[in-house]
């Protein structure tokens, strides 16, 4: 349905439930959708499930809603890092659930949500503890791992560009999970430096079309 | 907009073009479904997707517009709206695959009573078998709208208890356009929307499914 | 490895074996490698197993390798079109094998064969006669079919641009089935308009990064 | 190059680069892989694919190139060479995990005997578990490349005949560089390729390892 553009990122993520699934885009600072957290903290939704590459860095974004005790479990590939003192500090108190996913599979089960794939026989993480208690089977002489889709209930996206139709475009690393996320929750909701008018970008480089995105707002 | 004969082809796309709600994403099947797009409504929001690869599609390219490179599902060269965007093949049928599109719609061979598709083979023994996007169209749209004639040539209905031809998809038809009556294929059966030319009598009469008044 | 560019169709096709699968991208006639497959006709090689959308439209391209004899098997999605004699002959006659598959799995195989994927569970075709003899689960109350990749050890890719370096822009609905193709072949063969310098191609908008790419031919 | 003394890091990060074919696609894993940039000679065509999104990945930024939106795996500013690419995650770990890197780099607690690969959790009851992408990695390229001190620092070997660390990947890597010697990982055993200030008799006594010479 068409894309709304809100005024503020308030007003973007107003609806967003208690006990959501919320997929955060960004690897590290690089597309964190910094507004969009914020106003999901100042919103107050709890007892979150959030999706993102990371578990937080310093004090702030994730880190903040972290901190406030809104998120129930983690789902991430490196939540460990320098600056992960909050994440860790709740993950040793027990405050904080964590289901540990290898990259690629976080990446790759999220792009499955979007594409309508019910499962799908991974490679990665096979012999490993990440795949203790999974179904595998060989194929072809090589064992795989069965993997389910992740599926958001909204994704947060922090990109570039959008078209006053939705058509989002990234800048260099800052793409990252933005894309896949978008695809795979049920609303998407894409922060941007600036919206333009529709025509303006180059339909050849568009990145996430409009299909996939439900509000936009500029910060 | 009942009325007392039976629509044409292109009354029954402007009875289509009227339920795609404002601002949807619709992919529009090959042949006659894409009739459908000469009647949305100006500033109908209505986003067209094209399996190979296309969303925004505009309308068929007139001479001087003809790009090789542009054509629409049926290999018939179209043109690009502003706020279109292009992506390969597995990223489009990713979108369909994945739900994304508001609305398809198909034309069919068959539809049962339970919304069973058969729209791409009549299983005739000596036909060679096609299918394209058939079968990801009808599993992957929100909503599956179907257009065709309610009778075949012979009288033979194409409203079904079950699907004689090979099917396409399994319980995925939400609403059923004909050019005598429309139909919502519901959980609790098959419901007449409306008809024309025809009373509901004798589409009861004349089709084995159990119907309801809509 | 590094790209090749080659100067003739000739010289990018000279190694494709009797009994190769070969992957030729195009849906009718957009984005068809025309002049690659008219060098894979010249140069000979037979027993091919051909993977494209459709089987050939009027007489050139994948219709002529069809005519002469080349293709033992043909998977696509829609063989027959209103210029598909060449093929409808053939296999009337019982000269060329054909695997059915919906377009959109035909894509996703491919997918899964150039990331790793050893199968997955894919809601199409659930019911009717092409998941027949398949295996099937249901996943959260819907049913799947398991399907498994396709590769390729030759794609054959028509496209717009390639830089020196073999990072590959497609046109329009041209871009079709080449940039899946590419990753799930071992040996990628792309023949474009033109071949530019590295550096002049957008790289937030190459659409088939260089490492997919081993051949390339101007035509 | 035998010498009589073990390497420093740069001279392991030098014999890597070496031993990395001419255009090869290449990951260089987070730490001490890093450096086997600096080594990689002119004009090698080597590009560089970091798993954040990037082919063609130029050396670190420095000071006014820093562009927060422009970083390594390791969230470390780096750089955009001509000819680079940018793609989202999926396409990311889809290129790993489907075979296409020539080579990767990484580092490692242990790595087996048949090349299993230890390299992302102490298994420590305390410690937080994070694993990125060093699974995907492990499987993915063709050829898997360690970098690691041979002994720790409690002079514990780190080439084992089974890792009691939890594993990255089983049966994947192929080549081990160390401090004081290299290893070829192969279906035979493994092949002791080099020494640098041990004697080959002394590394077989000190490794539970079968090894043998190349």
């Amino acid at each position: 349905m068409t894309v709304r553009i809100c005024a503020t990122a308030a007003e973007a993520v107003a609806d967003v439930a208690d006990g959501a699934t919320v997929l955060i885009g960004g690897f590290g600072m690089a597309g964190m959708p910094v507004q969009l957290i914020d106003a999901l903290i100042e919103q107050g939704a709890s007892d979150l499930t959030v999706v993102n590459n990371n578990a937080g860095n310093g004090d702030a974004g994730l880190a903040a809603l972290l901190a406030k005790g809104r998120v129930r479990k983690m789902i991430c590939s490196f939540p460990r890092q320098k600056d992960s003192w909050v994440f860790d500090g709740l993950y040793r108190e027990g405050k904080v659930e964590l289901e540990l996913v290898p990259q690629g599979n976080l990446a790759e089960r999220m792009r499955a949500a979007g594409a309508g794939i019910g499962a799908f026989f991974c490679p990665t993480g096979v012999g490993t503890p990440l795949a203790e208690g999974k179904e595998t089977r060989e194929i072809d002489g090589r064992t795989y791992v069965l993997e389910y889709p992740i599926r958001g209930d909204v994704a947060l996206v922090g990109a570039y560009r959008a078209d006053r139709m939705g058509n989002v475009v990234y800048r260099k690393t800052a793409r990252n999970f933005g894309p896949v996320m978008a695809t795979a929750a049920a609303t998407t909701i894409v922060q941007v430096a600036e919206v333009v008018e529709t025509g303006e970008l180059d339909p050849e480089a568009v990145v996430t079309p409009s299909i996939y995105v439900d509000r936009i707002v500029a910060v | 907009m009942s009325q007392d004969k039976a629509l044409s082809k292109d009354e029954m796309a402007a009875l289509v073009a009227k339920d795609i709600p404002q601002g949807s994403f619709v992919n529009l099947g090959i042949g006659q479904p894409t009739l459908v797009a000469d009647f949305l409504p100006e500033g109908s929001g209505v986003v067209l997707h094209t399996e190979n690869g296309m969303l925004n599609m505009g309308p068929a390219a007139t001479e001087d517009e003809v790009d090789p490179d542009l054509t629409n599902a049926g290999k018939i060269p179209v043109t690009e709206l502003p706020g279109a965007s292009y992506f390969h093949h597995a990223d489009s049928f990713a979108m369909m695959r994945g739900g994304h599109l508001d609305v398809c719609v198909l034309g069919a061979f068959q539809v049962s009573a339970t919304g069973d598709l058969a729209n791409w083979h009549t299983g005739a023994p000596d036909a060679i078998p096609a299918v394209g996007g058939a079968m990801d169209l009808a599993i992957g749209a929100k909503s599956v709208f179907v257009m065709m004639t309610l009778f075949a040539k012979d009288g033979t209905p194409k409203l079904v208890p079950g699907c004689t031809y090979p099917l396409t998809g399994v319980g995925c038809v939400d609403r059923v356009y004909t050019d005598v009556a429309t139909f919502d294929i519901t959980p609790d059966g098959v419901v007449v929307t409306d008809t024309f030319g025809i009373s509901y009598d004798e589409l009861a009469d004349r089709l084995e499914v159990p119907l309801s008044q809509g």
